[in-house]
């Protein structure tokens, strides 16, 4: 029997969501688990770093690598596992653009730490003790690895092959990406395995959104009881769906939620928070600057917003420290 | 000529112009060629003294078909001016024209720069990005669109009027609207015209029957354009016309309804003579009013007021032309092209209170003088001022309205020769003193500094300076009872006071009060002032910006007759030139749709203010009809997933601009590197 | 964390502006400058679109990413835009971008919307001069420096990964 | 309706009964004024001609303050300047503010490094434009218990409340003091000098012209008829009462014509105590508006 092709999983900083969409492949992971040796898995199986290092450069097939990259020992993984794979998949939204995580580049570190260990209502910490990357210990130091200055992408830090988006991805496109990737039938690099139209295309209340929608105030869902037959953007509910990709099955919005932007932009578009930003604008009521505030203030965070998933792959990766 | 290599990989040929000095004077056009030689894709790269001349073209088609060019990049004046010229080259050279792109690095650079190295460094950031812009070029076919024969002509003045003749004798029908009961604008107003003082109705009235009787003249006096839609070659217009409560296919003009109107007076200050004399609420403006058709104004109207009146006019017309039923009609018509001949307003000289205008009655405007030297005139020429005295002595005041910062900062080139003009016709009326209060006497005209010199033998007075003011405080017994102009004698520097009986301000010409209402209407451009905007001063005088709309006359600034006539003559022209070629070129640069991409998410619907987007509803996609489609490119901007683009304008050609643009490593200047503006 | 952003410091720096003009009028309104000969600072870099409408976002953010200290659009003022409201759509996206990129803690000053007719050469100029001297004042943005300042804090990991192999190759 | 208020230092100094008038006016028709926290010189004449710029930053700290105070419990309130000079520079301040970008980068830096961030919000106010516009001449006349019955009143404007800004009235031939006079019950003689030169600090630098440009106004105003001339600005009145004597001993004149404040003449008519109104510190002594003399009886 030839050997089985090997298949590595590794998270990064990530919620765990995406192990779980693994596990979501219910009865088919008894397929997977067929079709290829899983060589590490440390949210699953008891694997060591070391035995990656002994696999020979490129002996695994395809590594998917989930969560976002914050400390040097995501960096070093993400490394280690980019030299042993000759595919790497960035799985899932924090993999692919920095995800929920990335949210912290709109504060610098020193902001995040000091309210982490100091200053949140939760914190007893009267001597502001920090995490120290070398604490000495009865004659040993112990390590701890650094917490970078913001959150990257997996592709700012090593190159990535694939990207499969969501958060976290669906089972079904899990299962299409491994199937395509065995095949051996590999599309371009850099390819995002999904579809490549808005996720309205596949929306069922997409047909109810008027033609000559003109916002004049947006509301959170939390602010409104929504319609569930209706668009949300006609409701006044910003909802991503327009410049995010397709292929989830608008799970958000058959829940009764709008969509936000979990999937990313299509291929076409650099910027998704831009893109968004730009079709809603253009559609409010108002004509001048007055006005147009006066709507555009019932939108308390556009960064959060419009950047909920991406703003570390964003064309501006963070929040400019020294307010320039 | 079917070209066959714009999908290869580029090679772009590259010419920057020394435009004379205009841009070699600044810009080191030499290190221009030589940095452009060193960018990727680029396998010629020259200077060339005047790149639009025919051997500058020439050498654009030889290099495309010794060295296979398929991509070309010219580094000269604005694409305003010349993209039109190179596209041409390009497509002799046997490349669809649109593998061009065009540099400005003379408007946007040598022109305006001052420190030469700045200037290079500036040219060589542009030229980058325009490299790498046009190997994202894709070929594209122009599109053509008909022109419809018809012309529509605004506003019946003695341009419009001239326009009209001049289209309707080459056999084009022609509409021609205006907006007032009768033709002719100001100039059926004037008493003589300078500087032949030959009467003005004399040479207007043949002109305005003539329109009158033409038969490819529709004439529509009293009448508004509301509304405009279409572009060049087919254009819908929309005109109402306000209903005059007289019929005009009935009405011939007997006047027997004035006479016989229950008003034995008039009552309402006489638009035409300037509410120097008092009309009736049935009139015509002037007896010689074209078309010879009176109306009836229903504010002042007691049938309109009260419902009560004998209405002896109506009894009077044996024609039964009197119908007080009539309701305002809108028509519309097709066009092709538009003439504008809105004409001017004059300056209203109570914005400026120093001069008394309204505060003192023996104050006139120049338009009130014109009417009261007028034969035909409210006084029937007699010089007779507002309280029933003679003047002995006048006084002109040159630059009401003009050449003054606080009101209107330009000359209006009429007022000068009409002061003349007045001054010499009040003192043929009535043997005054005759003062002309001048900054400069402006007589470049044919003729006119002939006439000035005349005038300075007729014992006319000149005083040079701006007057200060008019006013009643008398300082000497003299003075008394009499209106004292202070002004500043610039030439012996002595502050005068010269008191006069009646002073005439010389009002300067401004634009139209709703000229940005019918420019917007026509989707045309205003001059800061607000006259209209020519596409170019010296080269394209009667064009606008919008292709198929002319402008002739004072709504493009402030013009004599002389002038507007031939401004007229040359719109005419103008839209003759379209009509006989048939068809007009459009710039191909509308959006589309990539219907596999789009997500039928609708957000472009309400963008277009063309309706050209619709929604496929079987495919659930949007559409762009492409003869709708202005080419803006705003739906492109707010598709969200990128399923719009716009042909010339794609996205990923404006990214690889703003690439070039910011790419600083390659465009290191031979004389070292940095560079600083000047301080 | 304070950081110049510019590893070469700010000698000899010039504000970098990329200017968005609309065809119709202020594209036109620069010409009209150029053929007055209304001198004014070398810093703005025109890139030429139909109407302010055409202004992506992204553009926008495209050109701070790439080095531009300054983005300045210009469209025909309210009401005058050739295609009757293209302006009214970059407004509404200017005043949200702007927000937005003032919460990503990129200075008001660096991008500026302007209305200029076609007949306003002088307020080209002027318009230029003072976003010029604004964003001097700021210093520069220089996102591709900072972005590889940012990076530089891998380096070291890079590093000892590197020689770490060689230990194990040799 | 409540406004704050910047006194400069002429209301302090020669202007006070303009000062005490107004004072007393607002408080009789119950209309609340603060005074300007820590407000300084408004940078007017003689810093204008010297640096403009720094005039400028003067005028505007004292602009930025008001908006600082319109922020903090004062909303709404306009900042009122009853000197002409003052109310002049604020106002040319606030007009390069907004259109001269040269201005405004200076100006706003120096406010910065003061520690202020002004947002161009302060409306510059005159009380002559407030009494008129805002409180409106039917409240001031219902409020009227002496009607100044023949008075025949000269209102004079001088140049700075009306040029080269006409915020509100007209530049050459003001009105608004005319119709407040004459909702008084006063008579406001038309003349053609309401808003010429009183001849502004030339009296003090070159006398034979500041002079003669004083000797026309007051001539012309007593031609007319006039037997009170009305200011309402501290120069104005200054020039125009102080120097009668000087004039009528140079020129061979006889002019006596009380010169007073709008403000005092409005605080008359509402039955205000003269001494509240200041007018014992005027030269020339109002007789005749207390109460009204059989001249003014056959006038009427």
């Amino acid at each position: 029997m030839p050997e089985k092709p090997k298949v590595a999983f590794y998270w990064c900083a990530s919620c765990g969501g995406c192990e779980e969409s693994v596990v979501d492949l219910a009865e088919e992971i008894l397929g997977v688990v067929n079709a290829v040796d899983i060589v590490f898995w440390p949210v699953a199986m008891d694997f060591k770093k070391q035995d990656v290092e002994a696999i020979s450069d490129g002996g695994i097939l395809v590594s998917l690598i989930n969560g976002a990259v914050r400390t040097s020992e995501q960096e070093e993984m993400a490394k280690l596992l980019r030299r042993k794979s000759a595919l790497v998949v960035a799985y899932g939204s924090c993999a692919h653009m920095g995800g929920i995580p990335g949210l912290a580049n709109q504060f610098d570190r020193e902001q995040i730490l000091r309210y982490v260990y100091e200053e949140s209502p939760s914190t007893i910490n009267e001597l502001h003790t920090r995490p120290q990357t070398a604490s000495p210990e009865g004659g040993h130091t112990l390590t701890l690895p650094e917490f970078r200055s913001m959150v990257r992408t997996l592709d700012q830090v090593i190159p990535v092959d694939y990207y499969l988006p969501g958060c976290p991805p669906v089972p079904r496109m899990l299962k299409a990406a491994l199937d395509t990737l065995l095949s051996g039938n590999l599309p371009p690099k850099g390819t995002v395995l999904g579809p490549d139209t808005a996720m309205c295309e596949e929306c069922p209340r997409k047909e109810s959104k008027p033609a000559d929608l003109a916002y004049t105030a947006f509301r959170r869902p939390h602010e409104v009881i929504i319609q569930p037959e209706t668009c949300l953007l006609a409701q006044g509910v910003i909802c991503m769906g327009p410049a995010t990709r397709g292929g989830c099955g608008a799970q958000c919005v058959t829940g009764n939620m709008p969509c936000s932007g979990c999937f990313g932009p299509t291929s076409r578009v650099m910027d998704q928070g831009a893109k968004i930003l730009s079709a809603i604008a253009s559609s409010l009521s108002a004509k001048e600057t007055e006005g147009i505030d006066r709507t555009l203030a019932t939108i308390p965070d556009p960064v959060g917003t419009f950047y909920r998933y991406g703003l570390p792959g964003s064309l501006l990766r963070r929040k400019i420290a020294d307010h320039n | 000529m079917p070209e066959t290599n714009g999908h290869d990989a580029p090679r772009v040929g590259f010419y920057v112009c020394h435009c004379g000095h205009n841009i070699a004077g600044i810009v080191d056009v030499a290190e221009v060629a030589r940095f452009a030689g060193t960018l990727p894709n680029v396998i010629v790269a020259r200077d060339y003294k005047y790149m639009c001349s025919d051997p500058g073209q020439e050498l654009i088609i030889t290099d495309i078909r010794e060295h296979r060019l398929n991509r070309i990049v010219v580094a000269s004046c604005s694409p305003l001016l010349h993209e039109h010229t190179f596209r041409v080259a390009t497509e002799k050279g046997g490349l669809n024209p649109f593998y061009f792109q065009m540099v400005n690095i003379r408007e946007d650079v040598s022109w305006v720069t001052e420190n030469h190295d700045a200037a290079t460094h500036k040219a060589l950031d542009l030229v980058r990005a325009a490299v790498r812009r046009v190997a994202h070029h894709r070929s594209l076919a122009t599109k053509h669109v008909r022109i419809h024969p018809d012309v529509l002509v605004v506003g019946a003045g003695i341009s419009g009027i001239h326009a009209a003749l001049t289209l309707a004798n080459a056999g084009k029908k022609v509409t021609l609207v205006e907006r007032e009961p009768t033709i002719g604008g100001h100039m059926a107003m004037f008493d003589k015209t300078f500087p032949t003082l030959d009467c003005a109705a004399c040479i207007l009235t043949p002109k305005m029957s003539a329109v009158k009787n033409h038969p490819n003249i529709t004439l529509w006096s009293y009448s508004e354009v509301s509304e405009v839609s279409g572009y060049v070659g087919s254009y819908t217009v929309k005109v109402k016309r306000k209903p005059r409560f007289v019929s005009e296919e009935l009405c011939v003009g007997c006047m027997e309804c004035i006479d016989a109107c229950v008003y034995k007076e008039g009552k309402t200050p006489d638009e035409f003579n300037q509410g120097l004399s008092k009309r009736k609420p049935v009139y015509i403006p002037f007896p010689q009013a074209t078309p010879q058709v009176v109306l009836i104004d229903p504010d002042t109207c007691i049938e309109f007021k009260s419902g009560r009146c004998k209405k002896t006019c109506v009894e009077k017309c044996d024609r039964n032309a009197i119908d007080f039923k009539q309701k305002e009609e809108i028509k519309e018509i097709q066009v092709g092209t538009i003439i504008l001949a809105t004409g001017f307003k004059t300056f209203d000289p109570k914005r400026i209170p120093y001069y008394g205008y309204g505060k003192y009655p023996n104050v006139y405007s120049s338009l009130e003088v014109e009417r009261l030297v007028n034969a035909s005139g409210p006084t029937g020429g007699d010089l007779v001022l507002r309280d029933g005295r003679h003047p002995k002595t006048v006084g002109i005041i040159h630059c009401v309205g003009s050449r003054d910062r606080n009101t209107n900062r330009w000359c209006s080139r009429t007022c000068c020769m009409y002061s003349l003009k007045l001054a010499h016709l009040l003192k043929e009326h009535s043997e005054a003193e005759v003062y002309n209060f001048y900054i400069d006497i402006r007589a470049a005209g044919k003729a006119y500094e002939e006439f000035y010199d005349k005038l300075l033998e007729e014992n006319i007075h000149f005083i040079r300076g701006r007057v200060a003011e008019v006013t009643d405080w008398s300082a000497r017994p003299e003075e008394e009872g009499k209106m004292i102009i202070r002004v500043e004698d610039t030439l012996i520097g002595v502050v005068r006071r010269v008191p006069v009986d009646m002073v005439v301000l010389a009002v300067g010409m401004e634009p139209q009060a709703d000229s940005q209402d019918v420019r917007r209407m026509f989707n045309i451009s205003c001059s800061t002032e607000g006259f209209f905007l020519e596409r170019h001063p010296k080269l394209a005088p009667v064009d606008t910006f919008t292709d198929g709309i002319f402008i002739a006359g004072a709504c493009q600034g402030p013009k004599d007759i002389p002038d507007s006539v031939a401004q007229a003559g040359a719109a005419a022209a103008q839209a003759l030139s379209l009509i006989d070629a048939g068809e007009v070129e459009l710039e191909p640069n509308t959006a589309y749709v990539v219907e596999e991409s789009c997500s039928g998410c609708k957000s472009c619907l309400n963008i277009c203010p063309y309706t050209a987007i619709t929604r496929d509803e079987t495919r659930q996609k949007a559409f762009i009809n492409e003869a709708l489609c202005k080419g803006c490119g705003t739906c492109v901007a707010t598709c969200p997933s990128g399923a719009i683009r716009q042909n010339l304008f794609e996205d990923e050609q404006i990214f690889s601009e703003i690439e070039g643009l910011l790419q600083e490593k390659e465009s290191v200047l031979t004389g070292g590197g940095a560079w600083r503006a000047p301080a | 964390m304070a950081s110049t952003g510019m590893k070469q410091g700010t000698n000899g720096w010039e504000p970098r502006i990329v200017a968005f003009f609309c065809n119709w009028c202020t594209y036109t309104a620069a010409d009209l400058a150029g053929v007055s000969r209304l001198r004014h600072a070398p810093n703005a870099r025109v890139i030429r679109v139909m109407c302010s409408g055409r202004l992506d976002p992204q553009f926008v953010l495209d050109a701070f990413a790439r080095g531009a200290d300054g983005v300045l659009v210009g469209g025909c003022h309210p009401g005058d835009c050739h295609y009757m409201e293209g302006n009214y759509k970059a407004l509404r996206r200017v005043r949200l971008l702007q927000r937005m990129m003032k919460d990503m803690g990129i200075h008001e000053d660096r991008f500026r919307l302007e209305w200029i007719s076609a007949s306003e050469g002088e307020k080209v100029k002027t318009t230029i001069n003072t976003m010029t001297e604004r964003v001097r004042a700021l210093g520069p943005l220089g996102l591709p420096e900072r972005f590889a300042e940012w990076d530089e804090e891998m380096d070291g990991l890079a590093h000892a990964i590197a020689a770490q192999e060689e230990a194990v190759h040799a | 309706m409540s406004y704050l208020y910047f006194p400069g230092c002429s209301l302090r100094s020669t202007g006070r009964p303009y000062e005490e008038s107004i004072l007393a006016v607002f408080r009789k028709l119950n209309i609340p004024l603060k005074e300007l926290d820590d407000w300084n010189c408004c940078g007017a004449t003689a810093y204008v001609s010297i640096d403009e710029n720094r005039a400028f930053t003067l005028a505007a700290r004292n602009l930025a303050i008001a908006e600082r105070m319109q922020n903090n419990g004062n909303a709404g309130e306009d900042l009122m300047a009853p000197c002409s000079a003052c109310y002049l520079v604020l106002e040319k301040t606030q007009h390069y503010m907004k259109t001269d970008e040269g201005v405004n980068t200076e100006v706003t830096a120096a406010l910065r490094r003061g520690g202020f961030d002004y947002k161009g919000t302060t409306k510059v106010r005159h009380p002559l434009d407030i009494l008129v516009n805002d409180i409106g001449i039917e409240r001031i006349a219902k409020a009227v218990v002496r009607p100044m019955k023949g008075m025949k009143v000269a209102c004079y404007y001088g140049c700075q409340v009306v040029r080269p800004f006409e915020t509100f009235d007209h530049a050459a031939y003001p009105t608004t003091m005319d119709r407040l006079v004459t909702a008084l019950g006063a008579t406001a003689i038309d003349w053609p000098m309401k808003a010429r030169c009183c001849g502004g600090s030339l009296t003090g630098t070159i006398q034979e012209a500041g002079l003669r440009l004083n000797r026309a106004l007051l001539k012309e105003a007593e031609k007319r008829g006039a037997n009170i001339i009305l200011t309402c600005c501290p120069l104005c009145q200054h020039n125009l009462e102080c120097y009668q004597k000087r004039i009528n001993r140079r020129f061979g004149e006889s002019i006596h014509i009380p010169v007073a404040y709008f403000t005092q003449f409005i605080g008359l008519a509402l039955g205000i105590p003269r001494k509240e109104l200041g007018i014992q510190r005027l030269f020339i002594p109002l007789k005749f508006a207390d109460p009204p003399t059989k001249e003014a009886h056959a006038h009427a």
